[in-house]
């Protein structure tokens, strides 16, 4: 394989491998928090820190940690930023810490995140794991915004709060995109379109 | 800064750590299992598809088949003669290198040639038809049912429906894992020796009679393509004229032999090899002539 | 708690509040392994056994070692650390003492540690501060939950891989997962049944 | 064995210079966090109790706690809090977080806005789901008008309340009769322990500093964004 541009490297995790709809990577936030756009947004940002601090440090440490402990060692590191991001968000955007509850300790073990640093910080430079880091973090959010922002608009009527379809589309909204299978069914659709864009 | 509180939280998880690292290097040590390490190279030789064609659960189940000696070292048909040589540079040990195999069609019966014997508008599958109406939708119980079992089947991307549906292997790509042999209800996949270019394209189990009502393409048993060949490399078995790989070779005249046209050219016939198979065939005539002029009086005549 | 509520506990951990349906954790396996029922049946097994020995090992150390220290900010990393090191563990005893075992389960082993039905069994079972009992009966449900329906979902799959005329931009993952957002409708009709 | 040693000394140093960083970053965020914790129990305080100049989070009962005065975190978040509200050291009412167990979707978190003397007589101010796991849009009504309304200003007699179905006075909500009873017997059951603990709390009695009880839980999932606050 030849060598990428920072460019490319970057942009790789936003399109062409993207981790939520081409990998199929991190279900597990992407369809719990999603409820709302805001949610979607704040997850995003919570992955992007998380996903590029610890690629920086796993890519930092590479030579010194041996095969046989590399799990242990890359997790640890991954649960040191996930509870700095816990406790930060906690102290600082009370609301939004709330409302992704339990996820954000659950970032730990966001498989983009364990993935990127096994699949690439590991075996790459410092800055390559940055680029990549960004550019993974940057698709992840984007996706779960997308998602975030289809299923409140379906199933509130709403968008980051504000009503957008009028109060007589919210008195009947469909509720189930906001229940546990609207998200299956909503990122499933995504997916489709995004097979039928790409089979064209 | 409370220096305290960082001394008891590193210290703890600190412990913690070295706990599981202290029980995992023992683990390491104690559950050591003595694994050979030939069987992670054998693993590395070994093309990683997971086919399952060497009836082993993946690559590196085989790899461990293989150093302990309970399977032989050329049952990877993907990774072909190449793994069979590095695997053999592995283990140290010579393996005579094994002809290639391909995955062939033994089923002329298109749309064409065998008419279905009703619309089918059930699951669009192969192995749904052939169980639910007993036999599939064509006339031949054998025939091919084009639904494609064979296509999907196949991990290399080597099948694909032709336009009758009748499915042509892409025989650069095959690697005779046998995936497509067992997706067919059918049984009209086989793997051949690539060197056989010639394939008797019907396996049906109809007597001639039958074939007739029901396929333009089947075999009919005439026996044409037994009597044309020079080399001896077909015989009537049963029904159906069989081959010996180890005599044909591919010259294609009994290709020209078939009315039903029931022999299929894989590749067409090197000119040359038509040639000499021509000569071939024009000095057992004379021969056969000759004994039949020495064995009676009266001369007859020639068969042309 | 009499036997009676651990039946409830089981039940609701099992049905109503699926960890896959209703929940959202242990995704990326459950989509990632629910192509065929056998390997379904392996990992659900695996999942079970670690899932339970880990709820357990990280319960008694947050009771033992992060409350007295006052350190519960550090639950995270510890109960994951533990869970991985766990997985490792597990992983190279079974291969030491029951090959046959290892060979069923092997290849899901490490698939575990990412699996965050596991992590999150732990931190849901601190969370509604059971007690030791119910938290080794809510990890016992989670993960009888979680092996069943991935061993049924396996098998709708199995299933659906048999139709051939799925819309070319359906096929693939996303009928699986229109598959998984119909069954946790159905799941949903379990809510209400038992409150724990 | 210096290999499995290696393993050793590499993972005690991460893990161990992990929890040391993670600890500066919790001391750090320690102050923020219980500040925002305190403000968001304030804030629904506010919106459920009559007008104060005190610190009601600073002057609640914890019924059933060990010490009422300083319970733990844990005993805070699972046992019924009353908070008391004055102005110029009169009480002017209060607000109580019941915990109702048998809620559609599990327990019921309910936060109580009462207003009135603990011996005399005491009227619903408003109330709200701190957490619950009630169905959107079903369940969810009990916080919305129509339901709501005939809780505004409601004197609370002593006897139970209970929904017309069980023989009561409230009407429940179509197709959301558990959760109408269960607005309908928290607010009975708010109403009582604010006659019975409402006289003890002493202004000044809280200890200021810990964790402010009624803090939501951060892992509890809410099926509807802000379900709880309208």
């Amino acid at each position: 394989m030849s060598e990428r541009t920072a460019l490319q490297e970057l942009g790789k995790g936003v399109w062409a491998e993207n981790p939520l709809l081409v990998m199929v990577l991190g279900m597990c936030p992407s369809l719990a928090v999603t409820t709302t756009l805001a949610n979607g947004l704040g997850m995003g940002a919570a992955v992007i820190f998380v996903l590029t601090c610890s690629n920086v440090v796993i890519s930092m440490l590479r030579r010194v940690i041996p095969s046989a402990v590399r799990i242990p060692a890359f997790i640890v590191v991954i649960a040191s930023f996930v509870t700095m991001v816990d406790l930060v968000m906690e102290g600082f955007l009370p609301d939004l810490h709330r409302s992704l509850g339990v996820f954000i300790p659950l970032i730990v073990v966001n498989c983009i995140i364990l993935a990127r640093a096994e699949a690439f910080a590991s075996k790459n430079s410092v800055w390559k794991s940055a680029l990549d880091g960004i550019g993974m973090g940057v698709g992840f959010t984007l996706a779960i915004t997308v998602l975030g922002g289809i299923r409140e608009l379906l199933g509130n009527g709403t968008l980051l709060g504000m009503p957008v379809l009028g109060r007589g589309f919210q008195a009947h909204a469909a509720l189930v995109m906001i229940l546990p299978p609207g998200g299956f069914l909503t990122l499933g659709l995504l997916m489709a379109a995004m097979q039928a864009r790409k089979g064209r | 800064m409370d220096v305290q509180g960082i001394l008891v939280a590193g210290g703890t998880l600190g412990a913690v750590g070295a706990v599981a690292a202290s029980v995992l290097a023992a683990a390491s040590r104690a559950f050591r299992v003595d694994e050979d390490p030939r069987i992670g190279q054998v693993t590395e030789a070994l093309p990683g598809a997971n086919c399952g064609g060497c009836g082993y659960p993946g690559c590196s189940g085989y790899a461990a088949a293989v150093v302990a000696g309970k399977a032989a070292p050329d049952l990877c048909a993907p990774g072909g003669a190449g793994a069979v040589r590095r695997i053999g540079a592995i283990l140290g040990i010579a393996i005579e290198e094994k002809v290639r195999m391909v995955a062939v069609v033994r089923c002329g019966g298109g749309h064409q040639a065998c008419p279905t014997r009703f619309h089918y508008a059930g699951v669009r599958n192969c192995k749904a038809v052939t169980l639910l109406t007993e036999g599939g939708s064509k006339g031949c119980p054998d025939a091919c049912e084009g639904l494609g079992d064979c296509v999907e089947a196949c991990l290399f991307d080597a099948i694909h429906m032709g336009p009758d549906g009748l499915p042509i292997v892409d025989r650069e790509r095959c690697t005779a894992c046998g995936q497509c042999v067992k997706a067919c209800p059918k049984g009209v996949m086989v793997l051949e020796p690539c060197t056989a270019r010639v394939t008797v394209a019907c396996h049906t189990r109809l007597a001639a009679r039958e074939v007739r009502k029901v396929c333009s393409a089947g075999c009919i048993s005439c026996r044409q393509c037994v009597k044309v060949c020079p080399y001896e490399a077909l015989a009537m078995k049963g029904n159906l004229p069989v081959f010996d790989h180890s005599r044909c070779v591919s010259c294609g005249l009994c290709i020209d032999a078939c009315k039903p046209g029931t022999m299929a050219a894989r590749v067409t016939p090197d000119p040359a090899v038509r040639e000499q198979a021509l000569a071939r065939q024009a000095e057992r005539k004379a021969e056969e002539a000759a004994r039949k002029a020495a064995a009676s009086p009266a001369p007859a005549g020639d068969a042309s | 708690m009499d036997a009676v509520a651990y039946l409830q506990l089981v039940f609701w951990a099992m049905f109503v509040n699926n960890f896959v349906l209703a929940q959202f954790l242990g995704i990326c396996p459950f989509l990632g392994v629910s192509r065929k029922v056998d390997s379904a049946l392996g990992m659900a097994a695996a999942v079970i056994f670690v899932m339970v020995l880990a709820s357990v090992i990280t319960f008694l150390l947050y009771g033992a070692v992060l409350v007295p220290l006052s350190l519960q900010y550090l639950q995270t990393i510890l109960f994951i650390l533990v869970i991985a090191a766990l997985v490792q563990f597990v992983e190279m005893a079974i291969r030491k003492f029951s090959p046959s075992l290892f060979q069923a389960l092997g290849i899901y082993l490490p698939l575990i540690t990412t699996n965050c039905a596991v992590l999150g069994a732990s931190l849901l079972a601190i969370k509604k501060e059971f007690d030791f009992m119910e938290a080794l009966v809510f990890s016992l449900g989670s993960a009888l939950g979680f092996g069943m329906v991935l061993v049924l979902f396996a098998a709708i799959r199995e299933r659906l891989a048999l139709l051939r005329d799925t819309p070319r931009a359906f096929r693939g993952m996303p009928i699986a997962l229109l598959t998984a957002g119909i069954l946790s409708l159905a799941f949903l009709g379990f809510s209400g049944i038992v409150k724990v | 064995m210096p290999k499995e040693l290696r393993y050793v000394v590499v993972l005690t140093l991460i893990a161990g210079g992990s929890a040391g960083l993670l600890a500066l970053v919790h001391d750090a965020t320690r102050e923020p966090i219980a500040a925002s914790r305190k403000a968001r129990t304030l804030q629904a305080l506010q919106a459920v109790l009559p007008e104060f100049d005190n610190v009601p989070t600073d002057e609640r009962v914890v019924v059933g706690a060990a010490d009422p005065s300083a319970p733990t975190d844990s005993e805070a978040n699972r046992l019924p809090v009353v908070f008391m509200a004055r102005k110029g050291g009169q009480v002017t009412g209060g607000a109580v977080q019941v915990i109702h167990p048998r809620g559609y979707g599990g327990p019921v978190k309910v936060l109580v806005g009462l207003e009135g003397d603990p011996a005399g007589t005491v009227r619903v101010r408003g109330y709200r789901f701190l957490e619950h796991k009630e169905t959107p849009g079903l369940g969810t009504k009990a916080l919305e008008p129509p339901f709501a309304r005939q809780f505004e200003g409601f004197e609370v007699p002593r006897e139970p309340l209970k929904v017309k179905k069980d023989g009561g006075t409230v009407d429940a909500i179509t197709g959301a009769t558990i959760t109408s009873r269960v607005v309908a017997e928290s607010i009975s059951e708010a109403a009582r322990l604010f006659r019975e603990h409402g006289g003890r709390g002493t202004p000044g009695a809280g200890t200021p500093g810990t964790a402010p009880a009624g803090q939501a839980d951060p892992g509890q999932q809410d099926p509807v964004p802000g379900g709880g606050h309208e």
